[in-house]
């Protein structure tokens, strides 16, 4: 039997189609949607929070749907060690539903950013990055994407390995400033304490098939795969 | 009712004239009235039989337009037009202007002009998957360019990027033409099951209306005839409230009237664009041959105090109008709490055929439907061709360059050639995981999922191929060959990327129609348009007028170059093309396919270089045209060559210059010693690509491009453009002239 | 020298954050919010000048508040 | 009652969007600009209540500020 993965919908989500397409193509992973409006999420193997504009996003991203209904059910299954995954606007939601540290200013550049990165995989294994090659192209869409943590948190990410994933430069080499929005250490994904929460800008459905020039990205969904088969 | 209404404001001739009704269309009014209208039906009469909406000038002309065809399955008249994909799918396509509104608030005005754009679509039933936009900004060193493509560029991102539609090519262009009025062309393309698309119609007596969306503000009354009036001195003061959009409702919208029209509820549903609640109404009851009746207190406001003047002619954005059958009405309430929207009754469908407005049950509206539709005034403006036409037309004497490694610089930096990236950045083109070919293309190319409709696609997955072109220039030099030439290079564009066009929509934006110099322009730019539509066997589907681009300045009006936008849509079925952006290795073959070609007039080298926009734009030749494509789309069919790419702007220097981005340069030689070397180089024939092959397949590239000729001009390699004897420079400054010129302008 | 912009949306202009962060806050239960405003404020510290309150205008007109849509005002500290 | 909540980022947060405009001002010319801040203004008409104070501060809390990077501070009205 295919394992459940929810998939959030709010009311603004955009890329939550775009999700369970690239989640329905891993074998043995099997998409369901989940309405914001909801308090009870069954019982996934996963939750994954898409990218869009949860309600808009005009006053920050990210902070009204932090208290869709559904969410209470989202924080019981994280804090249950539970694997979930914030995309884009979902890294947004769980940054202001505290479930992962820092917050996500806009882009340095004060503009909208869609294009594809190349992104440096490290930090500790997590249910969406065992097994993941070192470098991985991707795209980012995001305005909002700029990565802050205040020292503290920032040492704690980087000395605990809770930085998932980096930006690094066309050429795939580590370079201070590499990242396009800003970001503190060029900062692209992170997990929690735990390890089991994650948030990254980058969309890794968008890079899920060879035909969008990119299929690194399904690397994350066969990761999970690969999780809950061996748990 | 205890309040005076302004409904009761005395008529007279300077209140006629204020809503740009002329006497004779005020006689009219008054004839089929039979009594002098109430100020609530002069405001109606005067946004029904503006420009935008009556399209006085333009129908005659319009008509001439090829409009059928075995791929049509709705043409113009409609929200949309509509072409069949084959399997039961539909393709839903627009194009619009927001000209007027993007120049005096460019964020918003843009944000708008695409939210306008996805309504007309998703209002028919069909997902949107894909926009385009068509942009044109004065000169770029003028301080209001550089304040508008900012504001422009972030308005129309801001809004398609939170719909979640990508945006995924569009065309720019720069001339001090447009340095008074910037021109915002929106397009959208939606997918739908052929039997599932919903029309604009009001019928079934007694059914009710619902409106649903935002509620009404004080926003934009009168924009349609704001679009309809030049530009003077003094615009800036006498701007209207300006629209702003909410895209997030527009997101509920969407999700909201899809999920309705799943079920058995909707007999008609409409947007409200320009004219808002009156244009909506009326149209509907228009191809309903029906009647309607509103209680405009029942409208949802969101200002105190609002007139039935104000409510029927605001232009609040995030509005839908529905006509439900009678029952429904809770279930459709249902639906639009679900995406927290609420839907109010306002009216009634009746069979009188009077469109009937009330205002705490009195009456403050009544007049025939046909009043304001079918029986709107049109025209047939004089025209008259421009006297300075005979000389602009010819070439005078031209000096060759020295150096045409120089001139091909700065055609690289030239803004309409160069990078657009700083643009296209800006828009999510990705969402929806289906962009296949991104901006940066000649064409873009948006993959239909294997049944995500439902469908079983019987020859290999479908794809989209889009594209937006329009070259000012060549209209402005003659109007009638200028525009057929370009729907030719729509439909090469398309054909580069495989794509077979199946119908195209424009958005015709002009001076002054008044003016017989300018109607002049149009009527021969339609012309022309229809000349290769029906050449080409592509059928206009849909469309758009934008009149009155000019602007006043003392005594002096100027108008923008005669820009009609087009936008085609294509097809393309199979297993994925293998392409590639740039020449993708070394040692390739490169050829130009179709003739030689070396016509100067009217090029971009031209005005580049001798500060000149003279000559005749070049002509197109249909059957060695058609042939081209075909033979592009074999070749693309074959997935053997891995670079193609058509000859526009710049001509075939730029063409080759372009194919050396990626970093792998190219050595040519150009045949045709007796000619000019700028006139080859730089020179815009229609009609041509360059491909790239392995040699070994030159066999079977020969095969497949038929009668079609070709030239062997040399191969791919190395880090340079060397064109034998003519120039040779390194790819890193061509990309640098290429790269920096947006940037560096807009930072 | 100090200054304070408020920058708002004029009235009558629809604003849609403001739509949002209410209803927004009327889902969290705070139906005692009956309306809400956005606005800006900008914070400036200057460097001293006897035009300083004219240039601050013209910022203002130019480049901080979005005069079609937006309307400022400016409150001078010390 | 109003009420009228001010947010700012927090010092120490750096703020793209300040510095951004700070940069805009001084390439027009205003070179006069030493710093600059950008908040929030959000203002409130609410139902009066007995603990409307301590429910404005809930809002703040909840969704007004993202306290993390953000401060607020609230000026009760009449
Ligand atoms: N406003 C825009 N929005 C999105 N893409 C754009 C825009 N302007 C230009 N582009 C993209 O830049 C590329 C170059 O455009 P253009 O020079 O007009 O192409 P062509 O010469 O093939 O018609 C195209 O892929 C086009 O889609
Ligand atoms: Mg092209």
């Amino acid at each position: 039997m295919a394992f459940d993965v929810a998939v959030l919908t709010f009311p603004g989500s955009n890329c939550d189609a775009d999700l369970r397409w690239a989640v329905d193509n891993t074998p043995e992973l099997s998409a369901r949607a989940v309405w914001h409006k909801e308090t009870e999420l069954g019982s996934p193997d996963a939750v994954l929070l898409p990218g869009g504009f949860s309600y808009g996003d005009y006053l920050r991203c990210g902070a009204i749907a932090r208290f869709s209904p559904i969410m209470n059910a989202v924080m019981a299954f994280a804090k249950a060690g539970g694997p979930v995954l914030g995309i884009c606007n979902g890294f947004q939601v769980l940054t202001e539903a505290g479930l992962l540290p820092g917050a996500l200013l806009s882009n340095a550049g004060q503009k909208f950013i869609c294009e594809t990165v190349v992104l440096g995989k490290e930090g500790r294994e997590t249910a969406f990055t065992k097994g993941l090659p070192e470098t991985l192209r991707i795209p980012i869409a995001h305005h909002d994407g700029n990565f802050f943590a205040d020292e503290a948190t920032l040492a704690r990410l980087e000395g605990e390995g809770q930085v998932l994933f980096r930006y690094l430069n066309a050429q795939g080499e580590r370079q201070a400033g590499a990242a396009p929005n800003g970001s503190m250490n060029d900062i692209a994904g992170i997990c929690n304490a735990a390890g089991n929460v994650v948030g990254m800008m980058p969309h890794p459905e968008r890079a899920s098939d060879p035909a969008l020039g990119s299929a690194d990205g399904s690397a994350l969904f066969s990761a999970l795969q690969g999780f809950l088969e061996s748990k | 009712m205890n309040r005076a209404l302004p409904t009761d404001l005395p008529i007279d001739d300077a209140l006629v004239k204020e809503h740009g009704i002329r006497e004779t269309e005020y006689a009219h009014a008054l004839e089929v009235l039979g009594r002098v209208p109430s100020y609530t039906e002069l405001g109606v009469i005067s946004v029904m039989w503006s420009e935008h909406c009556s399209y006085k000038s333009s129908r005659i002309h319009l008509k001439t337009l090829p409009t059928e065809g075995p791929t049509v399955l709705i043409g113009p008249g409609e929200n949309a037009g509509a072409v069949d994909l084959g399997d039961g799918l539909a393709a839903v396509f627009k194009m619009e202007s927001h000209n007027h509104p993007s120049f005096i608030e460019p964020y918003q005005g843009a944000a708008t002009g695409v939210g306008g754009i996805l309504r007309d679509v998703f209002t028919m039933g069909a997902r949107p998957v894909a926009n385009l936009n068509s942009l044109r900004f004065g000169s770029l060193d003028l301080p209001k360019t550089k304040q508008l493509i900012p504001g422009v560029v972030a308005g129309i991102g801001g809004y398609g990027n939170c719909m979640g539609i990508p945006t995924v090519g569009g065309e720019t262009r720069f001339h001090e033409s447009y340095n008074g009025n910037c021109l915002v062309n929106a397009f959208t393309v939606g997918v739908v099951e052929k039997d599932k698309i919903f029309l604009g119609t009001a019928a079934g007596v007694g059914n009710p209306i619902l409106y649903v969306g935002a509620a009404t503000g004080r926003d934009g009354i009168h924009g349609a005839t704001m679009a309809s009036a030049e530009f003077g001195e003094d615009s800036e003061e006498k701007r209207p409230t300006v629209q702003v959009g909410d895209p997030f409702m527009e997101k509920l919208l969407l999700e909201a009237c899809l999920e309705l029209m799943q079920e058995d509820c909707i007999v008609g549903i409409q947007d409200m664009g320009a004219a808002g609640l009156t244009s909506s109404s009326v149209e509907m009851a228009g191809r309903g041959g029906s009647g309607i009746v509103m209680d405009l207190d029942q409208v949802p406001m969101r200002e105190e105090g609002m007139t039935p003047y104000e409510i029927l002619l605001s232009e609040s954005q995030e509005r839908m109008l529905l006509v439900v059958r009678e029952g429904t009405q809770e279930q459709v309430k249902a639906i639009f709490e679900k995406w927290d929207l609420h839907a109010a009754v306002v009216g009634r469908v009746t069979d009188d055929g009077m469109w009937r407005c009330r205002w705490h049950g009195q009456e403050v509206a009544a007049m025939p439907v046909p009043l304001l539709t079918d029986e709107a005034p049109a025209y047939d403006r004089p025209q008259s061709r421009p006297t300075w036409l005979d000389e602009a037309q010819t070439l005078p004497e031209i000096a060759e360059p020295a150096d045409l490694g120089e001139v091909l610089l700065s055609l690289m930096a030239h803004p309409d050639v160069a990078d657009k990236s700083w643009i296209f950045r800006q828009y999510d083109h990705e969402v929806g995981t289906d962009t296949v070919i991104k901006p940066g293309a000649d064409a873009a190319l948006v993959r239909i999922k294997p049944g995500a409709y439902g469908q079983k696609d019987s020859k290999g997955t479908k794809y989209l191929g889009l594209v937006a072109d329009c070259n000012g220039r060549h209209v402005y030099l003659d109007p009638e060959t200028g525009t057929a030439g370009q729907v030719a290079e729509a439909a090469r564009n398309l054909a580069c990327v495989g794509a077979v066009p199946l119908g195209l929509t424009d958005c015709l934006n002009f001076g002054n129609p008044e003016k017989p110099e300018i109607m002049w322009q149009f009527a021969q730019s339609i012309v022309g348009m229809g000349q290769a539509c029906r050449a080409m066997e592509v059928p206009v589907v849909s469309g758009n007028v934008s009149l009155y681009n000019e602007t006043t300045v003392g005594d002096t009006a100027t108008a923008i170059h005669p820009t009609p936008g087009l936008a085609m849509v294509g097809l393309y079925e199979g297993e994925i093309p293998k392409l590639n952006p740039t020449l993708p290795e070394a040692g390739l073959q490169i050829a130009l396919l179709g003739d030689l070609g070396a016509h100067l007039g009217a090029s971009l080298y031209l005005y580049n270089w001798h500060g000149l926009e003279r000559g005749m734009p070049p002509a197109v030749d249909y059957p060695s045209e058609l042939a081209l494509h075909a033979a592009l789309r074999a070749l693309v069919n074959c997935r053997e060559v891995p670079y193609l790419h058509d000859l526009s702007d710049g001509g075939l220097g730029v063409a080759l210059a372009e194919a050396c981005l990626g970093g792998v340069g190219a050595t040519v030689s150009l045949p045709g010693s007796a000619e000019r070397k700028d006139a080859l180089l730089f020179g815009e024939s229609h009609g041509r690509a360059i491909i790239a092959f392995e040699p070994a397949k030159l066999d079977q590239v020969k095969a497949l491009i038929g009668q079609v000729p070709m030239t062997l001009l040399g191969v791919s390699g190395g880090e340079r453009l060397s064109v034998q004897g003519i120039l040779d420079l390194p790819i890193s400054e061509l990309e640098q002239a290429w790269s920096s010129t947006l940037p560096e302008t807009l930072s | 020298m100090n200054a304070r912009v408020f920058v708002n949306l004029k009235p009558g202009v629809l604003d849609p954050a403001a739509k949002a962060v209410q209803g927004g806050l009327h889902s969290m239960g705070f139906d005692e919010v009956q309306s809400l405003r956005l606005g800006k404020v900008i914070d400036l510290k200057l460097e001293d000048r006897p035009d300083a309150e004219e240039r601050l205008k013209a910022m203002c007109e130019k480049l901080l508040a979005n005069t079609v849509i937006e309307s400022y005002r400016i409150e001078i500290g010390d």
